[in-house]
């Protein structure tokens, strides 16, 4: 049963992928990595209990903040270029 | 008892994953990015809780479960805060559109 | 049914990896990098490595990301197209790629039981450990009592980077901003980074001290630390998380840590043992490596929060407007 | 409890002394503490040499755990005069750094300067001493990030692109070493390298230690610059800072062949390494390349650095001819030239550092009439190109003069040739800079320099003196490399 | 047929290794390459867990009940290794942005043309 969940979110993690691969824009990557992040914490937490031994949950919490810390970092870099931008400053 | 719990997050489960895919073919089918926006959120919120519910239910009283309600927790504030800075920035960026990202 | 799993991963990283030497946006190819990361990181969770798992997490998916984020937004984002016919890197490539793979035939077949990895030195790891060391994750007894000296040479190795970095990047301290750019914009992240902030660093404590037991230890906790910072820092401003943790404390805590770690070496050479035997430190042997393990994962820890926060502030402190 | 625990103290002090280092805040405490800490290992090393010269291979075993499964600390002959050779230029070398750090380097850097130098210390001792895999692994990347971070501090933006083209090729041939460690242990299962010399034999016909075997060789010779993997070599040695030049020159490629040495004698075994690989023969065909493409490529170099740093790439080449010769007196006379060349290059570095120190520069063109400004340095500089070609009186002809035996002894008689040629282009090259200092007039605009303070001439003198000692009574330094050349070796047919 | 699928896992790993080896080699641009670094050593990394995987096995933290435990020694190398790789990558990174203050590209033939005009 595990088994096809992670199987499933498999799949979705390559659907996600092929957004990150197409874009088109930046934040459509963004959007696709984001998605990419929650879904791995689901298998890693699938997972867990698929191999019998879930108490590792620690490492799928350590994977939320991450890929959150990460998103957000992303979009201040984004927004900062692209007010510079239009602040004409040229980068 | 216990076939009934069992029941229950199997249940719990595989409706996760299927809101999981269907957010997942959302994010890759929907025309612009505003939309892929709402794919990206049944992902967050319908299909990770789904899923972390199925497994407390396997998980019985234990700390495993302190860990997934932990996780829980953290997501659904995340997932929208996360969502929300990036509509945000595309806002931002959608009106001066000067993120170029031709090489697609 | 593992090895289904197993194959699928690898082939997503596979494809990954192919995107990432195709794309020219180098914003894109960090997205893609730390996506890269983190499937590898799920990768060793279904190799049993948890503990690796969660270090290639924090620190290949977040610092290492953040980091290339920040250089990106220091620099330039387009990637020119390379002028030369890659023809002499991809003779040198598939050479070495032959190579490996002729190595490969006389290889133990994966997860071989019989293979000699797993017979000769580590087989007596998983068997000594709960006697010799007492704690049940064998990752750590390993990390930090047989093999510790080579945890003193990484932590010293970080301590090395951390250096490096000041040396090149220098540091200015900036003032508290209360007005950072687009502050009416970022309410929302500041109301969750508040809330968080402290979460993370109580779940840092944890995972610093709960490495005995589980995947964790100093190196993840001091990851994890840096990282609440790092969101503080991105929702408040550079000047205002400069002003939580100063750079004078962030030096003195990075050499601490190091010098934690080898006092725990010298102290048992004092009391009449070798370098780094922890067994020394207490009267039953036991209790002294718990105690000298402890020690050291903490030394770790401060140092790697430390240096992760200095290499931090030192690329965003380049960045003449804004915080990131 | 010193003299017990010596081999880990010899790596433990410097360090302890580098975070310590990083805390003062005033640059010459700084210095004063690394100046410190070199004296200290210098000492240390002395009583190591001594210890293993008298009582033969030590054996440290980190945390008392026992060897395959701890750490282990090894140090014979041939580590203890690598372990000497470090400790001597580092602690030569830091006098001498003060004023030249204080030109070169901005105030701020100066105390990371000095930490970041006793990490390389602290890595380059650690790869000797070692008798584990993995943790060679180790300290070659602390010794190696702190040499990229040493390189970029030169004063020229070029020495921040020299130490990007160092770490890229540095990193690339520490993840090939990773790739062996990887291999080596995924067929034997240890990492000791007793141990893994033991296990070899049993495996020595699959093919995976072939390739490790191959990929170790390879990443190795990036680290140590051999030609045609080199290319890293010539602009960081040129834009680095002096001081930094000096002692990298002297120390890290060396560290390099004596990995190389390790792996290729005590890992693998004599017979894997050169008989079922033929490493000897490409090595071989590799190093007449390097000696004569090197020394050809130096005598048209006007600035003098970058002249050094070619010529360093011949030398490392004469090394490598030594080893590949596969012969106890090819080996011996491989690490004597290695002894020796640490000794004339540091001192000729030193010297040009002094100059860069008064003149800012290090072109040919600038260096008119200079001896007569600054005899000293000069005259440092002169006997050190003559003991770099390789003059009788000098140690670098006593090393030449083994090099040649052996040579002639394993009956390549062309090899006593090349030697010769490439010793006639260093004549050349060193005569390009004599010619400019000696007899040119300087120009009308030039203005004048003084001589260098003595901290800075006192260490080179102090080299050249060595080498010149060493050129008239090489006893006690060819017995130690003979001894060296001795335990590495082995029962040789 | 045994032979493909025993080796299968280490294959894929080296095709990965070379794409970022590829990647350090072939390309102009410097952030790139400090990519294909970075790429290259995370493959090494899952080598060597791989090559820690024991069929059956499960992670090496010893509980009642559980008797084959993946081998973790190459854990404990790998958590080296991965600290390593981020201190090249952190330092890489600096000196990238220090070359892109002192010579305004970030790309290797343009600072070739640049250091020959020196």
């Amino acid at each position: 049963m595990f088994i096809i969940v992670s199987i499933v979110i498999l799949v979705a993690i390559a659907l996600g992928l092929v957004r990150a691969f197409r874009g088109p824009t930046l934040f459509d990557r963004v959007l696709a990595a984001n998605m990419i992040g929650t879904l791995t914490v689901l298998m890693v937490a699938v997972l867990g209990f698929m191999t019998g031994r879930p108490e590792f949950l620690d490492i799928a919490l350590v994977y939320v903040l991450i890929s959150f810390v990460s998103t957000i970092a992303v979009l201040r870099v984004v927004t900062l270029r692209t007010g510079a931008a239009a602040a004409g400053k040229k980068e | 008892m216990n076939l009934v719990l069992d029941i229950l997050s199997w249940v719990c489960l595989l409706g996760g994953a299927i809101f999981l895919l269907i957010g997942a073919i959302g994010v890759l089918r929907f025309p612009d990015f505003y939309t892929r926006l709402h794919a990206v959120s049944i992902c967050d919120t319908l299909g990770a809780g789904l899923v972390l519910l199925g497994l407390m239910v396997q998980g019985g009283l234990s700390l495993v479960t302190v860990k997934l309600l932990l996780m829980f927790y953290f997501m659904i504030f995340t997932g929208p805060t996360a969502v929300h800075a990036l509509a945000e920035a595309a806002l931002q960026g959608k009106l001066k559109p000067l993120v170029n990202d031709r090489e697609s | 049914m593992e090895y289904l799993i197993d194959i699928v991963l690898l082939g997503l990283l596979m494809i990954t990896g192919f995107a990432i030497v195709r794309m020219r946006s180098l914003l894109a190819v960090a997205m893609l990098t730390s996506i890269y990361s983190l499937l590898s990181a799920s990768l060793f969770v279904v190799l049993d490595a948890v503990d690796v798992a969660l270090t290639e997490a924090a620190i290949g998916a977040g610092i290492s990301t953040i980091l290339l984020l920040a250089a990106v937004a220091l620099t330039t984002d387009e990637e020119q197209a390379p002028r030369h016919t890659p023809l002499l890197p991809l003779i040198v490539v598939i050479t070495t790629g032959a190579a490996l793979i002729y190595g490969t035939v006389d290889m133990p077949h994966y997860g071989d039981p019989a293979s000699p990895v797993h017979r000769h030195v580590a087989a007596t790891y998983l068997h000594d450990t709960p006697g010799e060391i007492g704690v049940p994750n064998v990752v750590t007894s390993v990390l930090a009592s047989y093999r510790g000296y080579d945890t003193l040479g990484e932590v010293t190795v970080i301590f090395t980077a951390g250096a490096g970095v000041l040396a090149l990047l220098g540091y200015r301290t900036r003032r508290r901003n209360s007005r950072g750019p687009g502050n009416r914009k970022l309410v929302v992240l500041r109301v969750i980074a508040k809330l968080f902030f402290p979460l993370i660093l109580l779940f840092a404590l944890y995972i610093q001290f709960h490495g005995d037991y589980g995947p964790g230890g100093g190196f993840q906790a001091g990851v994890i630390f840096a990282t609440g910072f790092i969101l503080y820092a991105l929702a408040f401003g550079l000047g205002n998380a400069q002003r939580v943790i100063p750079h004078r404390m962030l030096h003195i805590m990075m050499a601490v840590g190091v010098l934690i770690y080898a006092s725990v070496g010298i102290e048992s050479m004092l009391l009449g043992g070798k370098f780094l035997e922890y067994r020394v430190l207490a009267e039953d042997p036991v209790t002294g490596q718990h105690l000298g393990i402890m020690l050291i994962e903490l030394g770790v820890g401060i140092t790697v929060a430390a240096v992760m926060l200095i290499i931090y502030y030192g690329f965003v402190s380049q960045q003449r407007s804004g915080d990131m | 409890m010193l003299l017990s625990n010596l081999p880990a103290l010899q790596v433990i002090i410097p360090l302890v002394s580098a975070p310590l280092c990083m805390l003062l805040r005033n640059p010459r405490h700084a210095w004063a503490c690394a100046l410190f800490t070199s004296w200290l290992v210098l000492g240390m090393a002395v009583m190591l040499a001594q210890r293993v010269y008298t009582a033969g291979t030590l054996s440290y075993a980190i945390g008392a755990w026992a060897t395959p499964w701890g750490i282990e600390y090894r140090v014979d002959m041939a580590g203890a005069l690598m372990v000497l050779v470090i400790a001597i230029i580092g602690a030569l070398v830091m006098p001498y750094a003060w004023h030249s750090i204080q030109e070169e380097l901005h105030k701020k850097q100066t105390g990371l300067f000095y930490t970041c130098y006793l990490l390389c210390l602290t890595g380059l001792l650690g790869i000797v001493v070692t008798g584990d895999a993995f943790n060679l692994f180790v300290f070659l990347e602390i010794s190696s990030l702190s040499s990229y971070v040493l390189i970029s501090l030169g004063s020229k933006r070029r020495a921040l692109t020299a130490a990007y083209q160092y770490l890229v090729m540095g990193t690339i041939g520490a993840t090939f070493i990773l790739i062996s460690i990887g291999l080596l242990y995924m067929i034997t299962g240890t990492l000791n390298m007793a141990d893994l010399a033991q296990r070899l034999p049993d495996v020595a016909d699959t093919r995976t230690i072939r390739v490790a075997f191959a990929f170790m060789t390879v990443g190795v010779s990036i680290k140590l610059a051999l030609f045609p993997l080199h290319i890293w070599l010539p602009n960081a040695y040129t834009f680095a800072p002096s001081v930094v030049t000096a002692f990298m020159a002297a120390t890290a490629t060396k560290v390099g062949v004596y990995v190389l040495l390790r792996f290729f004698f005590t890992v693998f075994g004599f017979h894997f390494s050169f008989v079922a690989m033929h490493v000897g023969e490409i090595l071989m065909l590799l190093a007449v390349a390097a000696i004569l493409v090197a020394s050809l490529v130096a005598v048209f170099q006007d600035n003098v650095k970058r002249m050094l740093a070619y010529s360093s790439v011949a030398q490392i080449g004469y090394i490598i001819l030594g080893i590949s010769l596969a012969s106890a007196a090819g080996v011996s006379a491989g690490m004597l030239h290695l002894f020796n060349h640490a000794l004339i290059k540091c001192a000729l570095f030193l010297a040009i550092g002094s100059i860069y120190l008064r003149l800012g520069s290090v072109e040919i063109h600038n260096m008119h009439g200079l001896a007569r400004q600054m005899p000293w340095t000069m005259a440092a500089f002169v006997a050190g190109g003559l003991s770099l070609i390789g003059i009788p009186l000098t140690a670098g002809f006593i090393s030449k003069w083994y090099l040649v035996s052996a040579a002639l002894t394993a009956g390549y008689w062309p090899l006593a040739v090349l030697v010769l040629v490439s010793s006639l282009l260093a004549l050349i090259y060193i005569w390009r800079v004599v010619e400019a200092a000696y007899f040119h007039v300087p120009a009308a605009d030039m203005h004048r320099v003084r001589e260098a303070p003595a901290s800075m001439l006192i260490p080179a003198w102090l080299l050249i003196g060595a080498n010149i000692y060493i050129g008239i009574d090489a006893g006690l330094i060819i017995n130690i490399a003979q001894q060296g050349a001795a335990v590495l070796v082995g029962q040789m047919p | 047929m045994s032979e493909l699928l025993g080796h299968y896992n280490y294959w894929i790993v080296i095709v990965l290794m070379m794409t970022g080896f590829y990647t350090v080699i072939a390309r102009p641009n410097l952030i790139k390459k400090i990519i294909g670094l970075f790429i290259f050593q995370t493959s090494v990394f899952i080598l060597f867990i791989s090559m820690a995987k024991i069929e059956g096995g499960t992670a090496p933290i010893i509980e009642a009940g559980i008797s084959v435990y993946s081998n973790p020694l190459p854990h404990v190398l790998i958590l080296t290794a991965i600290v390593v790789s981020l201190a090249t990558t952190a330092l890489g990174l600096a000196l990238v942005v220090r070359i892109r203050q002192a010579y305004g590209t970030i790309d290797e033939d343009d600072i070739q043309v640049q250091d020959e005009e020196d």
